[in-house]
């Protein structure tokens, strides 16, 4: 099956793929079949832990439940998931510099484009950052969203500049993560568990980490866009 | 006793990601920064083990909302063994890579270094199969990465292959979570094992992780990605690969065999017996046919991994002690084997094995530490490898299953051969002049000191056992005699 | 509730189609979109059977999902990367030989 | 920890620390080398002196330190081990002297001398063990130390020994450790006793306690040098002169003939070994192995290989002696273990001196050399003469104790096997002292080293004079007290007694 579109004897080649093609299918229907039963062998009714949320809602200082859920419930897997995503990042700095592309001018349509939708996207970032508190939205609706305006400038040409690429670049990254782990240290300090907010606080601190968080996100996300780390003068 | 109230564990976690931001953060003093966390990592360690000693087992509910709707941190006997691992192979691989990475790959070494020691103390610590997710995908992208930095084609397409696995390994694990979840609703261990019992979605949550994590694992015939990937990476990182790397999908995969599936049934230990048995010799052989250093390496840890399987068919006590013992002393071993290699690698430019009369004269200490790796890997005494040798044979012959204790010693003769085919050259004499780059003595020596960690296993094993039954992790009255 | 285990079974589906075409695929980037199909198929049935509830649907399923998305976004961005040096490196997006499976 | 618990600990010690210092020594500081051999040597025969005062005084010197659950690594001095720990420890003094002389100038002399006291420790370790497990420990130890020594020369012809060797110890550590786990599950503890502590175990197993009995003497029969097993002895002998003495002597071979009466004395007991009726089997390999040994010895040219298959031959005495069932024969067979190492240490430190001042390696190059190296040659002669039994020299008392008790135990025809093994001896030896004292010396040695006024250097002389004198001694002086006569004699009284 390797090779296939190479100029081997095409017709036998071709022959062995479509019998490896036919005899995975059946396992694989197999699986799925079996998967399905699994599923549908679940009960119909199940809460799961709604009740759980709902019950300890008022105390998380917010009153999305998903939210509540993943800044505060289970924060501390958000706060390794943040991780994961810096991690993709430095993995990708580490495979090289960002590849130079000699772009062509982004002409009309994107420039005008990127310069209407980039504030708008701003805007409706910082929206949905403030409305995940109590309704669909939240730091990674946010993030994605400001990495979109991020994208659309960086193929309308746009680069950072040089000064802002080592140790500020660096500290955009880092923020979300390191904030979310500053205020779980300084929360254990204080005498409580890890990540243990007082609810008076709760809201505020969330929304702490959740801006911080959403800034971080954007600019991974564009920055992964670039495909490697940019070099010092290299770019405009 | 203001100390014994330090969360010693949750520190193991945080220090390392505050440890990977700085780094990250000022690239020049990433050595420092990171020796430091290193050794702050231990301390966290030392103390976590303290606290169990004189406490029990340990429950930390993050955000302090407890399971099931918190994610909770479970430490046990079985925990802290890995920990400890982790932090003697981590602070040997620290000190190693001053030597061995110049200043443009350390910058970048140092911090996913961190992400994956974070990864991997929050994994062994985790009590929630969701948040095990996680932490299985931050060590799956860092250990990709780190394999990376070797670049070149070899590396490059090792890394890919392996990533490509790896991530495959996680949505597989990733669905039976979620079945799990959507069938007792909870992702807590401990939870679940009360509430588990015997049906479709399980058994087919069971497949999946199972399934998953063998990927990872490596276990035949699913090593395939193993071999290329370890042993393309960088000496260190190749180290870390191999002894800690792997054992963490294992250990998640030991961790639910005992609390969630016990219903599992003799036949599938049986088959995972097999394999392991197979993965014993098939690895043996292949590392025998070998004709490069760091192949015929990772090639024995397929065969090592194997050995770990050989305890499952068996299910007691002492055979799950049998399988723990190969796990650290392997680790220490596998490390230290690494190390020599990257140390030959180093001086002599190469690492063809026919080849190696002209360098291993020159690295006495780096060729002692390979033998003295090797003895435990090959299981003769005295050392950890023995020790493990010894107790998983005693329990595949108080089960009535001698047939696993013939692969046991097959796998032993396979490894002779080979560690003795490299060791043979140290004693050949060539006088055939070389250009060669002197080896920094941090590296040489960390490489030895790792050897003898895997001998001394040997000799203290009472110790080791006295905090693995912190807990009761393998059930049971305790002593595995 | 009938509809979540339509979507649900949806989602199998997806899972295993994705696994057969990381498998049947060489080329590396089908096989990273293979793999985000799996990803796909299996936050469809996580989110999908949180709905077996009266009323409010079961948000930690959610929250899970939004944190695997994440994970998958940052996995899949090293993994295009990656796949861009391997083609730099040796001249094709394919792996050099395929995994045994 | 007092005293008599840490004194079998400090013998090992003795030998342990100054072989791991060696190790990182530099070549060229030789003095320093020397000297901690040889105060390492010395220290280890004067505690091991002292251990056997305090057991004659009904002291008891152990060490237990805790490996596993449920079994320790025991070191402990009795009767049988301190007759194994005096032989070694005197015959280690002697062959450092040798080795220190014969090794001059050569290279990787820090590598030899540090596995030397490696090999030492774990002899001593072997002779100390009071489990079984502790045995096996420091039996593959010894494998371990023994494999650099063998190959030591580096040449392809001593890779290809070393690798022989290897196959032939690891495959026989694994059947020992097979038998070991084995037998550890059935009875439920490992720990030596005279007269063995499986008799009192439930006899349904008695198949299973065969098999086991021949895995461990399979896996020990390897060093021992049994038939069919001992293919890798006479290859190992192109290592030094040194490592082959001590190989032949104590260190190897003689591990494994021990390990044999361990096994059929304080696991099995003699008794219930009989009646499991592997007794009898036992002494046919025995007697094959000392028959076939001596036959391939008079076919050999090469002198050291002569003396290797003379090894073969000679430690299958011990063998016998102990599957004798019987308290007489038994006391030849131990005795044997000392005075086969005290003879065939002579022969190789002679046969090195050969190869070393004049470049003899074969037997049709000795013609004369009686007259060139006569000192040399008189040690030959009167180990040599000891190997086939004359009186009143050690190799007699041995073989006459071996006679005695074969026909107390009713077992006649051991009595033809002493025989014809005499026979042969007298066949392979007798011609190279014939050679060497009356035939006319060809023109020229093939490599000839000048030594001044003495026939040899010093050193060389010296360790195969003293190794003659105790062959005599210990014949002459069988009776007199702490004689390893006597000292057998005591032994085989505790296993023998009612």
């Amino acid at each position: 099956m390797k090779k296939s579109n190479n100029a081997k004897p095409i017709t036998e080649n071709d022959s062995r793929q479509a019998q490896f093609r036919l005899l995975l299918a059946v396992p694989l229907s197999a699986l799925a079949v079996g998967l399905g039963y699994a599923v549908l062998s679940l009960p119909s009714q199940a809460p799961g832990l709604s009740d759980h949320v709902a019950a300890k809602l008022e105390i998380s200082g917010v009153s999305n439940p998903v939210t509540a859920v993943l800044l505060n419930f289970r924060g501390y897997d958000t706060l390794l998931e943040l991780g994961v995503l810096l991690l993709a990042l430095l993995g990708v700095w580490s495979l090289g510099a960002a590849p130079k592309r000699r772009e062509p001018s982004p002409g009309l349509v994107l420039e005008l484009l990127s310069r209407l939708l980039v504030p708008l996207l701003i805007l409706v970032a910082g929206y949905l950052l403030w409305v995940g508190g109590h309704a669909p939205g939240g730091a990674f609706q946010a993030g994605s969203v400001l990495a979109t305006a991020g994208v659309l400038l960086l193929l309308a040409g746009w680069r950072l500049d040089t000064r802002f690429s080592g140790l500020p670049l660096r500290l955009a990254l880092v923020a979300g993560l390191g904030v979310f782990l500053l205020v779980a240290v300084v929360l254990m300090l204080a005498g409580g568990h890890l990540l243990e907010y007082p609810p008076s606080f709760a809201g505020a601190l969330i929304l702490l980490i959740e801006a911080a968080a959403t800034f971080s996100i954007g600019t991974a996300l564009a920055a992964l866009f670039l495909g490697g780390r940019p070099e010092k003068g290299s770019h405009r | 006793m203001l100390a014994l109230d330090i969360p010693w564990g949750v520190m193991a976690i945080i220090l390392p990601l505050a440890g990977a931001m700085s780094c990250f953060l000022w690239p020049r003093c990433a050595l420092p920064l990171g020796l430091v966390t290193a050794l702050a990592i231990v301390i966290c360690v030392a103390g976590l083990g303290w606290q169990l000693l004189e406490q029990g087992a340990q429950r930390y509910a993050v955000g302090g909302w407890g399971a099931p709707l918190g994610i909770d941190l479970y430490a046990d006997g079985l925990t802290l063994l890995m920990l400890m691992m982790t932090a003697v192979v981590g602070l040997g691989i620290s000190i190693y890579s001053c030597g061995y990475f110049n200043q443009d790959r350390a910058r970048h070494f140092w911090p996913l270094w961190m992400f994956l020691w974070a990864a991997l103390n929050a994994l062994f610590l985790s009590a929630d199969i969701f948040n095990l997710y996680v932490t299985l995908e931050l060590l799956g992208l860092a250990a990709v990465a780190l394999v990376a930095l070797a670049g070149g084609a070899d590396a490059l397409t090792g890394a890919m292959r392996y990533l490509l696995v790896s991530l495959l390994g996680s949505l597989c694990y990733l669905l039976g979570v979620a079945l799990l979840y959507h069938s007792f609703g909870s992702v807590d261990i401990a939870t679940l094992a009360e509430r588990v019992e015997s049906s479709p979605a399980v058994w087919a949550a069971m497949g999946l992780m199972i399934t998953g994590l063998l990927l990872k694992t490596a276990l035949f015939p699913l090593h395939f990605w193993l071999p290329s990937a370890h042993a393309s990476a960088p000496a260190p990182v190749s180290a870390l690969l191999s002894a800690l790397v792997v054992k963490a999908s294992f250990y998640i995969l030991l961790r639910l065999w005992l609390e969630i599936f016990p219903f599992a049934g003799a036949a599938l230990a049986q088959l995972l017996g097999l394999l392991g048995a197979a993965a014993v010799l098939w690895g043996g052989l292949q590392a025998l046919r070998q004709t490069r250093l760091k192949m015929l390496i990772a090639y024995s840890t397929v065969a090592q991994l194997g050995y770990l399987f050989l305890a499952f068919p068996l299910a007691s006590i002492t055979g799950w002690t049998g399988a723990l013992y190969v796990l650290l002393s392997h680790a220490a071993a596998k490390t230290a084997m690494f190390m020599a290699a990257g140390n030959i690698l180093y001086f002599g430019g190469h690492d063809r094995i026919v080849d190696l009369d002209r360098v291993v004269q020159h690295l006495p200490l780096t060729i002692t530490a390979f033998a003295l790796a090797g003895i435990s890997i090959m299981g003769l005494p005295p050392s950890g490898g023995f020790i493990a040798k010894w107790l998983l044979l005693e329990a595949a012959i108080r089960s009535g299953q001698w047939w696993w204790g013939i692969a046991l010693i097959l796998g032993g003769l396979l490894s002779a051969a080979w560690v003795f085919k490299v060791v043979g050259y140290a004693f050949t004499r060539s006088e055939v002049p070389h250009e060669a780059r002197a080896v920094p003595a941090a590296m040489e020596w960390t490489a030895l000191l790792m050897a003898v960690v895997a001998i001394l296993l040997g000799l203290f094993v009472p110790w080791l056992l006295a905090l693995m039954e912190i807990g009761l992790p393998f059930g049971g009255e305790g002593s595995a005699g | 509730m009938i509809p979540a285990f339509l979507y649900a079974l949806v989602g199998v589906g997806l899972f295993t189609l994705g696994l057969y075409a990381l498998i049947i695929h060489a080329h590396l980037l089908r096989k990273i979109l293979a793999l985000n199909v799996m990803a796909s198929g299996v936050f469809l049935v996580l989110v999908a059977l949180a709905a077996r509830t009266q009323g409010m649907p079961d948000p930690v399923a959610h929250a899970m999902v939004i944190t695997g998305i994440v994970v998958a976004v940052s996995a899949t961005a090293l993994a295009l990367v990656l796949m861009l040096r391997v083609r730099i490196a040796t001249g094709r997006a394919e792996l050099a030989k395929e995994p045994l499976e | 920890m007092n005293w008599s618990a840490a004194l079998p600990l400090f013998v090992l010690a003795s030998s342990l620390l100054p072989g791991l210092v060696i190790f990182f020594l530099p070549e060229e500081r030789v003095a320093t080398r020397s000297s901690l051999n040889l105060a390492g040597a010395v220290l280890k025969l004067v505690l091991a002196g002292v251990m056997v005062w305090g057991i004659f005084h009904g002291s008891h010197f152990e060490t237990r330190l805790p490996l596993l659950p449920g079994l320790d690594l025991l070191l402990r001095a009795d009767s049988l081990s301190m007759l194994f720990v005096v032989l070694s420890s005197i015959l280690w003094l002697v062959t450092t002297v040798y080795a220190i002389g014969y090794l001059e100038g050569s290279p990787n002399r820090s590598r030899f001398f540090g596995f030397f006291s490696l090999c030492v420790t774990a002899t001593v370790g072997v002779a100390l063990a009071g489990n079984l497990i502790t045995f096996l420990l420091f039996y593959e130890l010894l494998t371990l130390a023994t494999y650099p020594l063998i190959v030591h020369r580096g040449t392809e012809v001593a890779r290809r020994a070393g690798r022989t060797y290897l196959i032939y110890t690891v495959a026989g550590g694994t059947l020992l450790l097979i038998g070991t786990v084995w037998l550890y599950t059935l009875a439920g503890t490992l720990e030596f006793t005279p007269r063995g502590f499986l008799s009192t175990l439930d006899g349904a197993s008695s198949t299973a306690l065969v098999i086991i009995f021949v895995l461990l003497i399979a896996g020990l029969g390897v060093k021992a040098a049994l038939i069919p097993l001992h293919g890798w002895l006479p290859q190992a002998m192109v290592a030094p002169a040194p490592v082959s003495a001590l190989l032949h002597a104590v260190a190897v071979v003689k591990a494994g003939a021990f390990g044999i009466v361990r096994v059929v004395y304080d696991v099995y007991g003699i008794q219930f070994s009989a009646t499991l009726g592997v007794t009898l089997p036992l002494a046919i390999v025995a007697a094959a192995t000392i028959i076939y040994g001596s036959m391939r010895a008079l076919f050999q040219d090469d002198l050291k290989r002569r003396l290797a298959f003379s090894t073969i031959s000679q430690v299958a005495y011990i063998v016998l002696g102990i599957a004798i069932v019987g308290p007489i024969a038994a006391v030849g067979g131990l005795v044997h273990l000392v005075h086969q190492g005290v003879m065939k240490i002579t022969l190789f430190f002679c046969a090195g001196n050969l190869a070393e001042t004049l470049g003899i390696h074969k037997i049709s190059e000795m013609n004369g050399v009686g007259r060139r190296m006569p000192w040399t040659m008189a040690a030959f002669t009167i180990a040599a003469f000891g190997m086939i039994g004359a009186p009143p020299l050690a190799g007699f008392i041995s073989k006459w104790y071996l006679g005695l008790g074969a026909l107390d135990a009713g077992q006649g025809w051991v009595i033809f096997i002493l025989a014809g093994s005499s026979l042969l001896n007298a066949g392979y030896f007798l011609p190279i002292l014939y050679a060497a004292w009356f035939k006319t010396p060809a023109d020229a040695w093939p490599a000839e080293r000048a030594f001044g006024r003495r026939e040899t250097a010093w050193a060389l002389l010296a360790p195969p004079l003293v190794t003659a004198f105790l062959t005599l001694a210990v014949g002459l002086l069988a009776s007199a007290p702490f004689s390893p006569l006597q000292w057998a004699r005591f032994i085989t009284t505790l296993e023998y007694a009612e």
